[in-house]
């Protein structure tokens, strides 16, 4: 069963990169990633409340967890693959990029879419690590694919950084492999997921603890948590609005997911203090360096990329506090902000198609002048922030409230104040882009097939927040597999 | 049909209206949003006042909606008597918001917004969880925001207040959230009865940062002093219909949720807290009414009146919590009901303020007093409601106003001498505090009633003014004729303020506090007749008329020119503006208002000695905004330059963060191991 | 083989790896970095035959077999291709000059030492002893590669903190299963193909490698 | 309430209603004679603002062309709130009409009612005179509030209540309460108070002509005829009840403390003497006071503020 969910991204890659690109191959990757929506919504019905689901004789494995990470690349997937279609079309008809050139973006972006699925669904830590690295070599070409000055520039850095970064985390691994193999009457898969957490209280706690350290600090530069946060600004900026819509929708919470996988071994070897404090600082380093730079921004789409960063830092932080409360919350946050800001990355593309510029304050007036692509910005960024109906305000309210009971208060009311600087950065920036007289030009109203799609995410972002019923029992089992 | 359903048909209502209000054709679009809104407050009002009567709460929890914690509202006699004020408010600010909005508020977002902001109020008081008061108390904020914000793209002020009011109410919400987690990260649950429960067993320190940090975030809301800065800017860009709702109903809840926290949750606390509410409350009253003295914009001028109302609120407030600490319930109970009869009253008065100033900004173009005038003529019912509204906001006798202040006095005075040296020296402050507040709404209402509505128009928009509709008439008129009977019945209004006290501060026995058709203070010697006043004042104007007419042999009265000292011409240029009205009272608080007086003048080309003409410009801007906002303002703004040092655009100053923290984490490690 | 003629080859060979990530600080440049680097592949791939021998191990045999193909000769060769079009192949003076660096390297190399002790106490046998050597000529190879100007020099870095971690995998370990082992070793020569790629881009794009100009994304 | 009480009640605040209204405008007559006597002028004849009054109500009604429903109502309502007021206090009886609900606080916000419409009147007229008589009246007003609201809670602080019978019954029952220094410091504030609310020197000078230093008459300077007639009654009434309020505090004696007819008489002589009394003095003060500049009065009312808070805290502890 899950050889088959790899196999639909796989084969659409393949399919797709043969002849140069055509409005059906757009389709074809919209129906990829439905695909691998239902996939992942019949796996966690699979599996909810039953055992795992193994796959290719043990190399691949799905639990409550890992089938909620299917079911969120495939939902904003969706989306992605929905727009690329428009950003595709927009390119061609504006002599920017050939069909040829068209043909590899949608075979990257379907391989892209097969390493995500195969990080999330593999059994063996070390094939989760390569994975991973996959996904960095894939999106290289994906965030160059304008081939400007800039997004070179931005493609080089985020190539040296990640690999880097991703290095540390195989360092990680292997340490961890080393602790396995030092425990009397290991099984031969030492590396898999399962035989680890098996044995995890008999894992050596020095080891342990310098694994868990590099393992943080290395799949940390993928979240794009500070201090290993750099490339993501430049990256999410240049890449095509489709392409930073899945990393930062979703590629950063993959490589979180890797986190969350060896969080569970490192309390289990270590208790929860160590995992804890490391977690609590790096979210909050992340916070102040991403509350710092919102404040002066020009560039409307480094604005979201640093909104990322903050996000990600929250995650983090309600990672640290562990409980079971905490892993449901920040997994619903993981689900709100994956829409909500691959929704708003996809409308700030169709921005800069439609105004040609990305500097907020040569696009004023937002609301008056296009309603329809304003509202949209303005409702995602309503959502974003932490309002009601939108999930991102239940998640990121009961994320704090187990912080506040597991006794890191003063860290989550750091956060708070980091979280209303950025609320008062967000908002001055918001006012320039979306408030303000329309002029004499008569309001422009977006084509149907860019709007539907993202006022789509928009109404079910707000589902999720106002009931969420369908998604409690896997959010609850999801996180029984992280807080034991 | 249990009383639960009625709030959860209310709320359906009231959400079907919003959608009725985005749906629905230009023409009747506020009219069937209108109709929905009143359904929807008469049934929360039906609920609140069977709550009010029997003294039973009613509960309602549902696990479906609002993921990992569910919804709970359970209406007290406390919630209901808000959720009330908020129908009483909201119901003729709907009826006004018909006429207007052919005017100002005719934006699709604008008609679904204010439904919505509607209902939402009414829920507040019934939320009876954190995560349901928190999902409410957002929603309000947003949704206002929506409402502040209608005008964006045509002014930008409009677009300032917006970030102001954004921003601020934000870090009030931030501060309030992390008081409510405070008290839930020591108690089992999420549930407000939880909460109380386990609030008890809290190290006082710990009990004394979440009342500080209730106070910070509600008191901004109220519009207390060192918070009220969104105030004045959010109600004058908001449309009239919607600055009525948010000085009569959000305020409110702003004190709803310092009485939840400090005497609900809290079960009150140590004099010092009180104390604290006590100062902020008289600095909130001498502000808000020495700013309202020197206003020349009318909505403005309502905002910083509203500060000052909520100022005398929290006056009592603190004083209730003073008497309680110190061991005199009966009495602290009393100057609890002046609180919220002071702010049931300032809802009434201050919304019907708003609607006539809708009205008159509709009729005449603008709001600045200094081109208005003569508008009572022209207009003569609105001009008539905003006098009869003016003179229960300056708490003159027959009407509503003075019980308010009345009640205030009273419990001031009784707790006087109750031989508790920091008592002591409160009160007295408290009332001059108070007396002075009066005598400057008096200044600033007579300039607003005066300068704005009598003598000549001062421009040609005053000049062409003539009367709005019949629905923003009807309105405004609801609530004056409220105004009137609070003020001639009161007992209707004391009583079920008695009730809701009663049941936030059980300990001050069973008897009612205020009884028979009068105002007897029961335990205390102290009584209004106000019904008895009202009569007398009636028959003795009569008798005036009579003997005016008896007395003078010609009733046949001559119109002549004005005296203007022999000259014949007399201009609207001659009359008092409002800035040479407030001269005076600006004069004697110079020192604390330090007013900004340009004065240009540009000379004759030929020589300097010749003037060509000059302009003086006087201008009263907030203080508390020049020195604490400002800065903090400039100090992130010069935080978020130097930030940006962080991202200079070398790949070798990110790989040096790389390699730095990869050093620190193994030395860390090595440390540690 | 004995005991004792394979604990000295380990160590000769961990101690070679180690060398050539400090040479690659010390040597200007770029051609002479490359050559460096390829004889930093060989060791480590001679490394890996030795355990494979020792374990008698075979499917580690073949690893290190392909170790040396990939890292002794594919990669250097890529490498060359995109030096021979750039003229000015000298490296440039780097952020931190040369003595500082080395000095910096000694610094990290007793930081890696300091740092893996605890990993050298859970396996005190002959490889165990040998991990700091992989942990130091990470640390050493990351620092190369944040203070190298040229483009090519920072591809060298990357490869070098690479193949550190291999030589501790393969220590520690005696090789990561041999599906991870192929993936990792399959990632890298893919990592390395994408950033040759974009340094030719570059070069045809900006003229030259050298990695200032690459400053206009900036807040 | 038997009819009979309720008869004697009604007939006491009859009678009070009366005696304040002449007495008011005897009262300015016998104040402006003392001052002529004392300027050594023979001055007009007591009784001569009665006729005034009288000739006022018999002239024309002249009303300015921009002048609204308030001009002719403020007159009215002016003297219908002294009238009210003076039916609540005590100054003959202590058990005056509506004495449940006779509080000194509903006393002063009632003038407080008369003296804001009258503002609004002067500025009817669209005239500067009356711009600047009422903006001068609202600012004296504010100031003279704190002192007045304090000297309140001074009396009342004694007496645990603001009601007015009872505080003058209780300083009939125990009259050492007068000289206590509470009474004192509260006596004197009220005096500077009643100076300032009454619009008499050193505040302002009733029979000033000069419109720029008016403040009172200012307002009132567009009122002719039987307006004007009104206006005068009932700022004669104010007068005396201030001053009627002022005395029956200070030397309770002679209020009656039942409703018999002999009873009423007996108040009635001693109010009127208590009154003449009071007032000659303030006439004779006034001939040697020069008016205060405008801006000098907050220094005046700030002395008469914390003269007050003296009175009050010296309550609280000597008690």
């Amino acid at each position: 069963m899950l050889i088959t969910l790899l196999a639909v991204p796989l084969s659409c890659a393949l399919l797709s990169g043969l002849a140069p690109w055509r409005r059906a191959t757009g389709w074809l990757g919209v129906a990829s990633s439905l695909g691998v929506l239902i996939g992942g919504v019949v796996l966690a019905t699979g599996v909810v409340g039953r055992h795992a689901a193994s796959g290719f004789h043990g190399v691949l494995r799905a639990d409550a967890l890992s089938a909620f990470m299917v079911i969120v690349i495939g939902v904003i997937a969706l989306l992605a693959t929905l727009q690329g279609i428009r950003y595709l079309d927009a390119e061609i008809a504006q002599g920017r990029s050939t069909r040829r050139h068209a043909a590899l973006y949608a075979t990257l972006v379907q391989g892209f879419l097969a390493t995500m699925l195969l990080a999330v669904l593999a059994a063996n830590l070390g094939v989760m690590w390569v994975a991973v690295e996959a996904t960095t070599i894939v999106t290289t070409f994906l965030v160059g694919h304008r081939n400007t000055r800039t997004s070179l520039e931005a493609s080089w850095k985020y190539i040296v950084i990640c690999s880097v970064g991703i290095a540390l985390a195989f360092l990680g691994t292997v340490l961890v492999y080393l602790a396995a193999l030092h425990v009397p009457g290991h099984g031969a898969h030492a590396l898999d997921w399962t035989s680890l957490v098996a044995q995890m209280h008999h894992l050596n706690p020095g080891v342990m603890r310098l694994a868990f350290a590099l393992i943080v600090l290395g799949y940390g530069t993928k979240v794009g948590l500070a201090p290993m946060h750099s490339w993501l600004p430049d990256a999410h900026s240049q890449a095509p609005a489709p392409v930073s819509a899945l990393m930062s929708g979703v590629l950063l919470t993959v490589a979180f997911y890797a986190i969350l996988r060896f969080k569970v071994i490192a309390d289990g070897a270590l208790g929860a203090a160590f995992p804890r404090t490391l977690l609590v600082v790096v979210s909050l380093l992340s916070l102040v360096i991403a509350a710092s730079l919102l404040l002066s921004q020009r560039d409307y789409k480094r604005m979201l990329a640093y909104h990322s960063v903050e996000h990600m830092g929250l995650i983090a932080l309600g990672a640290a506090a562990g409980s079971t409360l905490a892993i449901a919350a920040v997994l619903l946050h993981i689900l709100g902000h994956g829409i909500a800001k691959g929704v708003l990355f996809l409308t700030s593309g169709e921005i800069l198609l439609v105004e040609g510029t990305s500097e907020i304050e040569h696009v004023p007036a937002l609301l008056s002048r296009r309603p329809v692509l304003g509202g949209i910005f303005a409702f995602g960024l309503v959502a974003l922030l932490g309002f009601p109906p939108f999930s991102l305000f239940v998640s990121e309210l009961n994320m704090l409230r187990a912080e506040f009971q597991v006794g890191l208060g003063w860290a989550a009311v750091l956060s708070l104040v980091c979280m209303a600087v950025i609320f008062g950065a967000v908002m001055t920036h918001g006012r320039h882009m979306l408030l303000g007289p329309r002029g004499t030009a008569a309001p422009v109203m977006t084509p149907a097939l860019v709007a539907v799609p993202l006022i789509g995410g928009l109404v079910g972002c707000a589902f999720i927040g106002v009931s969420a019923w369908p998604l409690q029992t896997l959010l609850h089992a999801a996180a029984h597999v992280v807080a034991r | 049909m249990t009383a639960g359903s009625l709030v959860v048909i209310g709320a359906a209502l009231g959400a079907g209206a919003g959608i009725a209000g985005a749906a629905m054709p230009k023409r009747s679009r506020a009219a069937a949003a209108a109709v929905l809104i009143w359904a929807a407050c008469a049934l929360e009002a039906t609920t609140a006042v069977r709550v009010l009567a029997t003294g039973h709460d009613v509960a309602l929890h549902t696990g479906k909606l609002l993921p990992f914690t569910g919804i709970n509202l359970v209406l007290t006699p406390l919630g209901a008597l808000f959720v009330l004020l908020v129908a009483l408010v909201a119901v003729p600010a709907t009826l006004f918001g018909i006429g207007y909005a052919r005017h100002a508020m005719d934006s699709r977002s604008a008609a679904s917004a204010y439904p919505v902001f509607v209902t939402v109020m009414l829920l507040v008081p019934a939320a009876a969880s954190v995560a349901t008061f928190m999902v409410l108390w957002e929603l309000m904020a947003l949704v206002s925001l929506a409402l502040v914000l209608v005008d964006h793209s045509r002014r930008a002020a409009a677009r300032s207040a917006g970030t102001w009011y954004a921003v601020l109410t934000h870090v009030g919400a931030a501060a309030i959230l992390t008081a409510f987690l405070i008290l839930a990260a020591h108690s089992h649950g999420q549930t407000f009865s939880d909460l109380e429960l386990h609030a008890r067993a809290m190290a006082p320190d710990l009990r004394a940062l979440v009342f500080l940090l209730a106070l910070v975030g509600f008191g901004s809301k109220a519009g207390a002093v060192p918070f009220h800065v969104w105030l004045p800017k959010a109600h004058a860009e908001a449309p009239s219909p919607v600055s009525a709702l948010m000085s009569g109903a959000m305020v409110a809840l702003g004190i709803y949720g310092v009485v939840l926290v400090g005497d609900v949750l809290l079960g009150g606390g140590p004099m010092w807290w009180w104390l604290v509410v006590l100062v902020l409350g008289a600095a909130s009253a001498l502000y808000g009414s020495l700013h309202a003295a020197n206003n020349q914009d009318l909505k403005r001028l309502l905002a910083y009146s509203t500060t000052d109302n909520i100022g005398l609120v929290l006056l009592a407030l603190g004083a209730s919590g003073v008497f309680n600490a110190i061991g005199h319930p009966r009495l602290g109970a009393l100057s609890l009901v002046a609180a919220l009869v002071i702010l049931l009253n300032h809802a009434l008065f201050k919304g019907a303020l708003f609607l006539t100033t809708g009205s008159v900004q509709v009729a005449a173009g603008t709001r600045d007093l200094d081109d208005l005038g003569g508008l009572l003529r022209r207009m003569p019912q609105t001009g008539a409601l905003f006098l009869v509204a003016a003179a229960s906001i300056c708490a003159l006798p027959p009407l509503n106003g003075f019980v308010g202040e009345w009640l205030l006095f009273q419990s001031l005075l009784h707790g006087a001498h109750l031989g508790n040296t920091a008592g002591d020296i409160a009160i007295p402050i408290a009332v001059a505090a108070l007396a002075l507040t009066a005598g400057l709404t008096v200044a600033a209402f007579v300039k607003a009633a005066g300068i704005g509505f009598l003598g000549r128009p001062r421009s040609t928009g005053a000049e062409a003014a003539t009367e709005v509709p019949a629905t923003m008439r009807a309105g405004a008129g609801l609530l004056v004729a409220s105004c009137v009977v609070a003020g001639v019945v009161p007992m209707v209004v004391v009583s079920s303020v008695g009730r809701a006290v009663r049941a936030v501060l059980p300990h001050t026995g069973a008897r009612s506090l205020v009884r028979g058709v009068n105002l007897q203070l029961v335990g205390m010697k102290g009584a209004l007749a106000p019904t008895i006043l009202a009569l007398a004042m009636t028959v003795a104007v009569v008798a005036a008329v009579a003997l005016r007419r008896v007395a003078s042999r010609r009733p046949a009265s001559r119109v002549s020119e004005a005296w203007g000292c022999g000259r014949e011409l007399v201009t609207a240029r001659m009359q008092y503006t409002a800035t040479s009205f407030a001269e005076p009272v600006q004069r004697v608080f110079d020192d604390v208002l330090r007013p900004v007086r340009d004065l240009d003048v540009s000379h004759v080309a030929e020589s300097r000695y010749m003037v060509e003409s000059a302009t003086y410009r006087l201008t009263v801007e907030d203080r508390v905004e020049l020195t604490l906002y400002l800065p903090v303002i400039r100090a992130v703004r010069r935080w978020g330059q130097a930030a940006r040092r962080l991202q200079p655009g070398s790949v070798h100053r990110y790989l040096i963060y790389g390699l730095t923290a990869l050093v620190v984490t193994l030395v860390a490690v090595a440390v540690l191991a | 083989m004995t005991s004792s003629t394979y604990a000295s080859l380990l160590g000769l060979g961990a101690a070679v790896v180690l060398l050539c990530a400090v040479m690659t600080l010390w040597r200007r440049s770029v051609g002479a970095i490359v050559k460096v680097l390829a004889v930093q592949g060989v060791a480590l791939a001679g490394v890996a035959l030795s355990i494979g021998i020792d374990h008698h191990d075979a499917t580690l045999a073949v690893v290190a077999v392909l170790v040396l193909a990939a890292k002794g000769v594919v990669v250097p060769t890529l490498i060359t291709r995109v030096v021979r079009h750039d003229p000015a192949s000298r490296e440039t003076q780097p952020l931190v000059n040369v003595p500082a660096s080395l000095v910096a390297a000694g610094a990290l190399i007793f930081l890696a030492f300091a740092a893996s002790r605890s990993v050298t106490a859970l396996a005190p046998t002959a490889t165990g002893r040998l991990i700091p050597y992989g942990v130091a000529a990470m640390l050493v190879g990351f620092f190369a590669l944040a203070t190298r100007r040229k483009a090519v020099s920072q591809i060298v870095g990357i490869l070098l903190v690479d193949n550190g971690i291999a030589l501790v995998a393969f220590l520690a370990t005696a090789g990561v299963p041999l599906i991870v082992e192929l993936g990792a070793s399959l990632d890298v020569l893919l990592a390395v193909v994408v950033l040759q790629v974009l340094a030719t881009q570059m070069r045809l794009r900006l003229g030259s490698l050298d990695l200032d100009q690459l400053s206009e994304l900036r807040d | 309430m038997s009819a009979a009480h309720a008869a004697g009640v009604v007939g006491a605040s009859a009678v009070q209603v009366i005696a304040v209204a002449a007495g008011g405008l005897v009262l300015l007559g016998f104040m402006r004679k003392v001052r002529a006597r004392l300027e050594g002028r023979v001055g007009a004849p007591i009784l001569q603002s009665l006729r005034d009054v009288r000739k006022l109500f018999r002239k024309e009604r002249i009303r300015p062309d921009v002048a609204t429903w308030i001009f002719p109502a403020a007159p009215v309502v002016l003297v219908a709130t002294v009238a009210v007021a003076a039916v609540m206090t005590p100054l003959i009886t202590t058990q005056p009409a509506m004495s449940g609900g006779s509080d000194l606080f509903v006393v002063v916000y009632l003038l407080l009612a008369g003296s804001t419409l009258l503002a609004l009147a002067g500025m009817d007229a669209g005239t500067a005179f009356g711009g600047m008589g009422s903006s001068r009246a609202v600012m004296i007003g504010a100031l003279a509030e704190p002192a007045l609201l304090v000297t309140i809670l001074a009396l009342s602080v004694t007496t645990h209540s603001s009601n007015f019978p009872a505080i003058v019954r209780a300083t009939l029952a125990n009259p050492g309460l007068i000289a206590s220094p509470a009474r004192l410091f509260a006596v004197a504030a009220l005096l500077i108070v009643i100076v300032a609310e009454s619009g008499r020197l050193p505040v302002d000078n009733p029979s000033t002509h000069l419109e720029l230093t008016m403040i009172h008459e200012a307002m009132i300077l567009e009122y002719a005829g039987p307006d004007l007639a009104m206006v005068t009654l009932g700022e004669a009434m104010r007068l005396a009840l201030l001053l009627g309020i002022f005395v029956n505090l200070v030397l309770p004696w002679g209020v009656a403390t039942s409703t018999t007819a002999l009873g009423l008489v007996v108040g009635l002589g001693a109010l009127v003497a208590k009154i003449a009394v009071l007032g000659g003095a303030l006439a004779f003060f006034e001939v040697f006071m020069a008016k205060l500049r405008l801006f000098r009065l907050p220094e005046l009312m700030a002395g008469a503020f914390v003269m007050a808070l003296l009175g009050v805290v010296s309550g609280l502890v000597v008690k």
